[in-house]
């Protein structure tokens, strides 16, 4: 465990993230382009899902993989209302604020699954390719739970004035992150190992370095989200972000030995668990509950429990994976 | 030159779209939206290049136009900010081609 | 505070140029553009990053001046707009310091 | 509808922050910043994709609220010019939700 | 042909594009910064430059090259005139539309010469480096003839106020792409093989990648372009997208045998010829002509030209000139 | 001298510095957005300082280190002095101009120096790793000399108005190249060779690659700035930016023989020395000396001494190392 911990903390782009988060608790004026740092997002997501579809396409769809399937689904669907239920009962968030968080713990972070990814290769521990099409199942369900949450006890409200229907289906199903990971897994799985052979120089060498880059940005998001949020939530808030990981995780736990995965799927799946939005969900709920607090919400899932899943969480699945498994 | 009405609607990224079919429905025959990069209100400031997440985005949509379609789109304007983070301002204005509004 | 015109063109990114050079040689003595992201006209829509040809991009150019150099420089746009898509409106504002202008 | 006063400041990026500091202190409860790009003053252009120093880049800073307020900050605002480049104005609008200015 | 046209098909970066445009399609809001999209195309055309530079810094000038060249610009000069003829008979279009939709079509699209070259790249058919100042030599001429084309009949206009003498020039001239391509070409061409080592791992090996990327992009500008442009034009507009390219390419195809061109460069030159330009010439259109309708000259060149091209136009040109040589 | 000044010449760097250069001068519309241009100037600090970084795990910290570190504040502190007291002496720049411009030549260009960087390798002369973190050093010091000369005279003076104690020190310590380039260093001190091996496909190979967009990019500045720049300046002004380099580079090199620097470190502190920053300092100009005039600094940073030493200082300055080392 204080290996893995060690390891994780010395890798390149945990340095990049401590980097960035030190510098905007500093208050340094730096700062990555917006447009350059989309562009960036967009790379890994195509370079993930390319990587989980040219795995897939060696193996072939079982029976097993369609349980993984159905119980990431089923626990997208459910964490949502454990996390709204905590909230209500020990802070003073409002339902609207609560519901928009509990979204947030529902649905996943993809850059937290390919930190574990990353942690797992370099333990050469096996993990299985379509795990990322596990993480893209896992985004939307969550929304969908926060919002019945959100409009509970109330009278059926009206559509926000201008809205029109189907715009919220579009942002949650057809966001940047599922297009495009949903899209690149296809093509992996189209173009096999062969075609993968032409495009590897640009998705698969310089990934790690990317991701130097674009967490050294994720870093000066968090820090700067903590600064100017943290006053805004109170310790049981705070508590909430590193709390709610650990009980998602936990239960992904029980329901990756009910499935039988083995060491390398089973900490990714509570990793996905565990992990919280903070691109795709954030932008849904600007269009499906406007009156919640933003910075609530980001500071909770950026600026707490995403660090705090890169730092302590991944070293610590992969650890209680180990164990549950037998091994060590 | 003719007088007319300007509307500036600092609003969400993310309710652009919904301001901009308010607009539309009312008749205002054209809209041009230009990007914030930062802001301060209610004790918190937002800074574009400095949250992933963009979900502090605003935009500001100019729209010139009749004042009685301005007046019909601020009805259904002031129903969207009861929902949406959003500031909306009138003034005055005087345009060369009273027929393309 | 001393009175001044606040003029607003909206126009494509490619005659940006144009309208300069006809509000410096009409006296103008400054102007500030601005991008926009997106924007509505004739039932048409346009948005900055979703079409690489960049053919439909606006600009929103703000210049303050004094009204004599103002209506000077209108008749000239005027021309300008024959030609060009865009918008253009004029308005009352009150500056600091006059001399700049 | 309700009279407020528009201030629009068009200022270097490097100062947005000390002006922001002056409209808050003043009292003026939010104000949203827009990026420029290009502009023409005092014989010399400027590019934001032409010039990688970005030492003349300018932001176009916005704030509505009470005349009272925006005296305040007025007042503040011009000794800021003193040492800074920038074009100030204030105009007359309207506003829906007096109570949030 | 079947095979080649299922190689095109299945290749990565003809499913990135196919992936965009679908997303555009089903109205995603997914879309990748104007900056990063930018940043890309240069690259593109510094690699696409370089390359062809080096190439040409290895074999001598001959008089067949210069004969080459000779065509390509007749045939942008001379494109245009049969365009605008077609448009004017057949669709409802204005003067000015029809000239400046001609424009476009007498020009080139990088992009699509590019697939093309990696088509023959994967089919080992061989092909010249100087194909790229072939291009690039192609990009101008068009737009002169267009003018004409627009002003025929009319009085000796006025130029439109605030223009200077010169600008158009400029732009047609020097615009980012003449300027990149050239430029590259001629630093490929003084550096040669040697100097080309240190650069590889940036131009050469990611290329593939990047252009998977830059084609998502074009996919999402391709289907907006249709979605909404598709409206303003009528069915001989539309059918004019598809039957000019290959009334292009056929005309590109004599001129290739009088030059007694290979298969490689035959193909190239069909597809120069075939392409229709979607940056370049579009800005320049709204300095020269901004009377005309973008809407109408990009959902054409973009919406409709530049995917059947893609899909189908390159395999198909291939093929005629696999077949007029004889070949298989 | 003349096969290094021709090496010099035709890298592929240069040559692309040129071709922007050219393009702006020829008032070529072509520009690299913003957003990209940041993005990869964040990309190239990363690389050098982790390169850096990487180096200095190797060697341990000796006394003659420290030295060399004490001697380079020194001139950062001292050259601008001299620099301030050149152009007020023969220019007719104000005060405040001449201590802002001052303070860019006191402090560095680190595209200057990895260009020096680049030639020595390619002339195999060895270098040391830590010499990017005497250009880290060097960065800030000029600046306190600026504004103590400006501030000469002068009473006492009021803070301007809305500043903030403590804004100019964060923007002098704490601006996007500092952060990166130490923070990069760090890193690559504490991943040492072996975690360099996962990153170096993105911050390694393309390198040199990147470096050629970027010089475009700089080239297009320089262009800009000079065409548009010059008239503010006289000739005395002029000169100042050719030989100021010259002075500054001379007495780097009295100081590297002091310290006993062998050709590679000497070269590299005479190519700090002489270089003049264009993105830090004009930023901390901006906040600090508001009333003088960009267009002054910048047309003779990024104008007129970048291009020389590009072009002719750095072979320069090498061959003059060599000599003095008794080298050839
Ligand atoms: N009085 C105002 N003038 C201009 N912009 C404002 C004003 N108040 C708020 N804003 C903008 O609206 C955003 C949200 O404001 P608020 O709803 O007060 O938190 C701010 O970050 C500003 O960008
Ligand atoms: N009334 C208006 N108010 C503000 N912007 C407008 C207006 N009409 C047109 N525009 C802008 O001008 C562009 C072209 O308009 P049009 O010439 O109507 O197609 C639109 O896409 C908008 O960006
Ligand atoms: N009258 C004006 N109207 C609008 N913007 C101006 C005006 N004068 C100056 N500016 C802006 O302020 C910048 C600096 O102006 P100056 O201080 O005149 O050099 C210019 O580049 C413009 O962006
Ligand atoms: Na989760
Ligand atoms: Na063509
Ligand atoms: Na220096």
């Amino acid at each position: 465990m204080l290996d893995l911990a060690l390891a994780t903390l010395l890798s390149p782009v945990v340095l990049f993230f401590v980097l960035g988060l030190i510098a905007a608790l500093l208050r340094s004026s730096m700062s990555i382009p917006e447009a350059f740092a989309k562009g960036l997002a967009i790379y890994l997501m195509m370079a993930i899902g390319l990587k989980g579809g040219i795995a897939m396409s060696e193996s072939p769809v079982t029976l097993a993989m369609i349980g993984v399937f159905a119980i990431a689904i089923a626990l997208s669907f459910s964490l949502p209302a454990i996390a709204y239920g905590a909230l209500r009962v020990t802070s003073k968030l409002s339902r609207t604020d609560a519901a928009a968080t509990a979204a947030h713990y529902g649905s996943i972070s993809i850059v937290t699954f390919v930190a574990a990814t990353q942690l797992l290769a370099s333990a050469n521990i096996e993990s299985s390719g379509y795990m990322v099409a596990v993480a893209a199942v896992m985004e939307a369900p969550a929304i969908i739970t926060a919002l019945f949450l959100a409009s509970r006890g109330k009278q059926k409200s009206e559509p926000v004035a201008g809205s029109e229907s189907g715009e919220l289906f579009r942002e949650v199903l057809l966001n940047a992150s599922v297009v495009v990971l949903v899209g690149a897994l296809i093509i992996g799985a189209l173009i096999g190992t062969d075609g993968a052979a032409q495009i590897s120089p640009f998705f698969v060498d310089p990934f790690q370095g990317v991701l130097c880059l674009f967490l050294l940005d994720m870093g000066l998001s968090a820090g700067r989200g903590l600064r100017h949020g943290w006053r805004q939530l109170d310790g049981a808030a705070l508590g909430f972000g590193i709390y709610m990981p650990l009980i998602s995780a936990s239960l992904a736990a029980v329901a990756s030995i009910l499935l039988g995965l083995d060491t390398g799927d089973m900490t990714l799946l509570m990793v996905l668990s565990a992990s919280a939005s903070y691109i795709a969900v954030p932008a849904a709920m600007r269009l499906a509950l406007p009156e919640a607090k933003p910075s609530v919400y980001l500071t909770l899932s950026l600026g707490i429990t995403f660090p705090f899943n890169i730092a302590v969480g991944i070293p610590l699945y992969l650890t209680v994976a180990q164990w549950l498994q037998g091994g060590a | 030159m003719h007088a007319m009405k300007r509307l500036e609607l600092i609003i969400e990224r993310m309710a652009m779209k919904r301001a901009g079919r308010i607009l539309e429905s009312a008749g205002v025959k054209g809209y041009t939206v230009v990007p914030a990069l930062a802001g301060f209100g209610q004790g918190t400031y937002w800074q574009r290049d400095r949250d992933m997440s963009a979900s502090q985005d605003m935009v500001v949509m100019i729209a010139i136009s009749r004042e009685a379609v301005m007046q019909a789109a601020l009805d259904e304007l002031q129903k969207l900010l009861g929902a949406h983070i959003g500031v909306l301002s009138v003034s005055d204005v005087n345009v060369l081609r009273p027929d393309r509004f």
